[in-house]
């Protein structure tokens, strides 16, 4: 049963955590794989999501935020999650430390439409720490062997405080670089920021992207993607040029356990990722 | 060429027997609370004279537990072993036909879409099935509604071997050939004679004549009708006001799949394993961020009821519903499935045909 | 019978048009038509119009205290009783979950109820034995009296007297058929917390598979939980797809409680739950 | 190998444990079996402790309580005794052995009777045996 056994986790290592936001509770942790084969299985696009499974806790799905082009290793940034249910997965991946081993079940769900977005200039627009998948998605199109598929690339990032963002380093070197524009914004500065202050719709709103031959690729809390999706429609992107990305609970991650659909599609299998014009083909039960 | 053999409800033991030495025999069995599939120990607990189960024979192929992996907390990921279920060749005997359609349903779920689920196909594919036509000298019981959804109450369909009953004598037609060769082999089995031929295949036709609960249901069309009057709060709340939102209806149901993987750990030794779970279950939803989509009654009743007759339609065709009863028969409040559906029915589309 | 089955039908609808015409209440909980006759399901009259979908007949045994708690305080409710489920309405103002001024409570004296499921006669074995609600504001018809009164504890004779080899081996075999669905917590009128201690995963308490060690320790805990809180009503032997006797034990637990603190649950409104209640001169007996 | 019962104790912080802390000091022997689990008051005891503990192999529970009247937080233990004793009743019910379940109030200046409760109590459980009704098969 352990061959091609789709519930079955494959061995990972913990080789480096990185502790994204002042708060603490949000890191990034690179996996190396155990096994080389399950290294080449692990085939995957910036958008799928994976399992990861702690055996004695459990298993929870996480957007992958390192992109394809990042040899020998995955990245994910896991929140210690709990309001109402302690999430026992993510606090138990807080507390291990580097070297430590634990199962990874995946690639799971769609990608963004990679070949859909090629051509197309890309409007990245992502708040708090959902920006994983998109952190994921710039990262693929900048690399130099992808940079010539995709025309403008816009990234407009926010976060509550400036101590909030992820992925400081790489912001600061995208902000350098002259093939991507790099708007981020935070909710309410302090002393040191000197960036832009405003939240994400407001932003979008003054900085009004396109909608020329452009794509605009959301993710973020619910609120910000609620006020978001109706600022891209009135700047004149189409429903199927809106991409974002959903959540509901999830346990097998493929489509068989029934908890995470949204009307007929499960989230899981058929998505994450939506465009706006699919969602509204969907019931409002998410 | 057609296989018809009989014996007598006396010598069920002994059939029960000859099956027991080929493989894991599963029939129905009285218990306490009434009759269940169980894998049988003793010859003689195989019982014929019921209506139909509690639960339903999916509890073969999809047992409400299955391990996947046994850990320990004190050693390295590496040395989890996955858990390698016991499958022998199993005989499942006494299956009505309306349970029968729903293996069908969920092989759809289970093994023909997306990636395929190795417990249920191993399951599947150890099992050959005796179905069992419904007695139609008696009444239909008044939670049955099969008939609604096309199924006969002698249909042989999906069956490897079908039976049926006249008085003491059981006959047993093979209707697939793995059924065939099955039959072929077992002892203490008499040919049927010509006029029994005939009795037999009267008895199946005339099955889709035995009237259950009966509205006009196009898998289509009331697949649209659902999704008209999905945000029809007033609609769900009046047909959920009953609804106590426990997990009678999913854990009895023949085409409910979902599931839950947990984790149990006694003394630092674990085994992950899937259970049944229901979508009628507060914490089904529940995110770790503590989100939940569906809080209220009615709109978990409406996810169930939804789910059934259009989301899997529009995902996989048919109608996720058998029409056996038993989420009615067993609710404790007297939620009836059918009658919803039959509003619903009622509500449109039947009107503007 | 004092009264038939259908005056008091005739009674209930009467007074549920008045309170909703009048606009006294907003939602009258009484019983309505299931699928058939036999099958009467709880149903929810919001307009003077629904009204007429009200029945009531020997098989409307649910507890429809059990949804009082569905609705959020100051929703003003009329409810159908019969008597446990009287006493249900009274531990739950009690336990201040529902005020008494939000509520016109409608009794129904009745005895002779039958099981839907299984068409057996609900007398003191499975339910309290009492004839009349013990609280109401319009009582439906008239009081029973000159029934003959057996005690709801009569049926534990035969299980008190199995010795404590003969009881496990019981409770583990009925115990251990438990498939886990928690209709019976979701039929109790008492079980209203949300998560219930089995579904916290912080402390686990108990395993979540269908085995016997979670379901002792669900089932368990819950007859603790309604300790001195258990009205016997019976809703949760009636609502088991599986037929476990909780009830017995259920039973059990409140003919200890009363014997110990001298309090039988939700018959008066100024009492206090016994085991949030304590005498300072409690016997230490208690513990032996 | 004889059998040695496992015993958990639970004593509440003002005065069980600080009796069963004089004990120590005072030298007092007193079998090993009881591990012992502190919480601020007996009326904290949630009865799933008691059927948990049961279930994960304990032979006997011991809790341990201020007298009535000498709470700490002057109610607390007068409702750990009403609950206490329906968890007696219902483990009893059940089928479990009623020796295998005891409270006690035990003062701070009692480490005397504290050692004697145990000695006493370990013994009992010794002459019941294992306890193998509650206890999760491993």
């Amino acid at each position: 049963m352990s061959e091609n056994n789709p519930y079955i986790p494959m061995p990972v290592e913990i080789s480096k955590i990185i502790d994204e936001v002042d708060t603490h509770d949000i890191k990034t942790f690179r996996f190396t794989f155990v096994n080389k084969d399950d290294e080449q299985k692990f085939v995957y696009l910036p958008g799928q999501f994976a399992e990861l499974s702690i055996y004695g806790k459990g298993e929870s799905p996480i957007g992958i935020a390192s992109a394809p082009t990042d040899a020998g290793y995955v990245e994910f940034t896991v929140q210690r999650a709990g309001a109402i249910l302690p999430g026992l997965v993510t606090s138990a991946l807080h507390d291990m430390d580097e070297g430590g081993r634990i199962g990874l079940r995946g690639p799971l769900g769609h990608s963004w439409p990679i070949e859909f977005l090629e051509k197309k200039n890309i409007v990245v627009v992502g708040g708090g720490f959902a920006f994983t998948t998109l952190r994921s998605l710039v990262k693929y199109m900048l690399h130099k062997d992808n940079r010539s598929r995709f025309g403008d690339i816009t990234v407009i990032y926010g976060a509550r405080t400036p101590g909030l963002l992820c992925y400081k380093d790489e912001l600061a070197a995208w902000e350098k670089r002259s093939d991507i524009k790099t708007i981020i914004t935070v909710d309410k500065g302090n002393e040191t920021w000197t960036g832009r202050e405003g939240f994400v719709p407001a932003v979008c709103k003054d900085v009004a992207p396109s909608p020329e031959n452009a794509v605009a690729v959301i993710c973020g809390p619910p609120v910000m993607i609620k006020f978001t999706l109706p600022v891209f429609f009135e700047l004149g992107f189409s429903k199927e040029n809106i991409l974002t990305s959903l959540e509901m609970r999830m346990k097998c991650g493929i489509g068989k356990c029934g908890r995470c659909n949204v009307g007929y599609k499960y989230v899981c299998s058929d998505g994450p990722v939506f465009s706006l014009a699919e969602l509204e083909d969907l019931p409002r039960d998410f | 060429m057609l296989v018809l053999k009989k014996t007598t409800i006396d010598k069920l033991p002994e059939l029960a027997a000859c099956l027991m030495e080929k493989g894991t025999l599963v029939a129905p069995v009285k218990e306490a609370g009434g009759f269940n599939f169980r894998a049988i120990t003793d010859a003689a607990q195989v019982d014929l004279i019921f209506h139909n189960t509690i639960l339903s024979p999916k509890t073969v192929f999809f047992p409400q537990t299955e391990d996947f992996v046994r850990y320990s907390v004190y050693q390295p990921i590496l040395e989890a072993k996955p858990v390698e279920p016991e499958i022998r060749p199993t005989f499942l005997f006494g299956v009505r036909p309306c349970d029968v359609k729903s293996f069908e349903i969920m092989d759809i779920h289970f093994t023909r879409t997306g990636v395929p689920d190795p417990y249920w196909r191993k399951r599947r594919d150890a099992t050959i099935i005796f179905g069992f036509a419904f007695d139609t000298s008696e009444e239909a019981d008044p939670a049955e509604f099969y008939h609604t959804l096309g199924i006969g109450a002698a249909d042989p369909d999906g069956s490897d071997v079908f039976m049926l009953r006249r008085d003491d004598v059981l006959f047993l037609k093979a209707v697939s050939p793995r059924g065939e060769n099955l039959l072929g082999g077992l002892a203490g089995l008499t040919d049927a004679a010509p006029d029994e031929r005939k009795y037999f295949d009267d008895y199946i036709a005339q099955g889709h004549d035995y009237k259950t609960r009966y509205t006009c249901v196009d898998a289509e069309a009331i697949a649209k009708e659902f999704e008209a009057i999905f945000h029809n709060t007033d609609f769900w709340t009046k047909v959920s006001n009953a609804c106590l939102s426990c997990g009678i209806c999913t854990f009895v149901c023949p085409t409910c799949y979902c599931f839950d993987i947990c984790d149990e750990t006694q003394f630092g030794q674990g085994v992950r394993r899937r259970v049944w779970d229901a979508c009628m279950f507060t914490d089904f939803t529940l995110e770790a961020s503590g989100h939940n989509p569906r809080t209220q009654v009615y709109q978990r009743l409406r996810q169930k009821i939804c789910h059934k007759y259009s989301f899997h339609i529009r995902k996989y065709g048919p109608i996720s519903c058998v029409g056996c009863g038993r989420c009615t028969r067993y609710c404790p409040v007297n939620i009836d499935i059918f009658s919803i559906v039959e509003q619903a029915v009622q509500a449109k589309w039947y009107k503007r045909m | 019978m004092a009264i038939s089955f259908e005056q008091i039908e005739q009674h209930l609808k009467t007074e549920a048009l008045k309170l909703l015409e009048s606009g006294k209440v907003i939602l009258v909980l009484a019983y309505g038509r299931g699928y058939d006759a036999n099958h009467p399901m709880p149903y929810v009259a919001k307009h003077p119009s629904d009204v007429d979908n009200i029945v009531f007949n020997e098989y409307c045994t649910a507890n429809l205290a059990r949804y009082l708690t569905r609705y959020p305080r100051r929703t003003k409710i009329a409810i159908a009783v019969k008597a446990a489920d009287s006493r249900a309405v009274v531990q739950l103002i009690q336990e201040d979950k529902v005020c008494r001024e939000d509520l016109v409570v409608l009794g129904i004296p009745v005895y002779g109820m039958k099981n839907f499921k299984t068409g057996e006669v609900i007398d003191s074995k499975t339910t309290g034995g009492l004839y009349n609600p013990v609280l109401y504001d319009i009582l439906l018809g008239e009081e029973v009296h000159g029934q003959p009164v057996s005690s709801p504890y009569d049926v534990l004779a035969a299980y008190e007297a199995m010795d404590k080899e003969e009881r496990w081996a019981f409770w583990q075999r009925e115990l251990g058929r438990c498939i886990r669905c928690y209709a019976c917590r979701k039929a109790c009128p008492m079980c209203y917390c949300d998560p219930c201690f089995i579904d916290q995963n912080k402390p686990k308490w108990g395993e979540k598979s269908p085995e016997s060690p979670g379901n002792l320790m669900y089932h368990l805990t819950r007859f603790h939980h309604l300790a001195g809180r258990c009205i016997d009503c019976g809703e949760c032997s009636r609502a088991c797809p599986v037929d476990i006797p909780l009830y017995l034990f259920h039973k059990k637990v409140a003919k200890d409680c009363e014997e110990m603190f001298g309090q039988a649950a939700g018959m008066s409104i100024g009492d206090k739950p016994v085991l949030v209640n304590f005498r300072v001169d409690d016997s230490d007996k208690i513990l032996e | 190998m004889s059998f040695e019962p496992k015993i958990l104790g639970i004593a509440c912080n003002w005065c069980t444990y600080t009796g069963a802390d004089l004990a120590g000091t005072t030298r007092l022997q007193y079998p090993q079996n009881i591990r012992v689990v502190r919480v601020m008051c007996s009326s904290r005891i949630n009865p799933s402790f008691i059927f948990r503990a049961f279930q994960l192999g304990a032979d006997g529970v011991l809790i341990g309580g201020c007298h009535p009247g000498d709470c700490h937080y002057n109610t607390g233990n007068l409702y750990a005794r009403r609950r206490l004793a329906v968890t007696k009743k219902i483990l009893e019910f059940s089928g479990m052995e009623p020796g295998r379940f005891r409270v006690e109030w035990i003062s701070a200046s009692e480490g005397n009777r504290f050692a004697e409760v145990v000695r006493e109590f370990t013994e009992q459980i010794r002459d019941l045996g294992p306890q193998t009704k509650f206890k999760i098969s491993q």
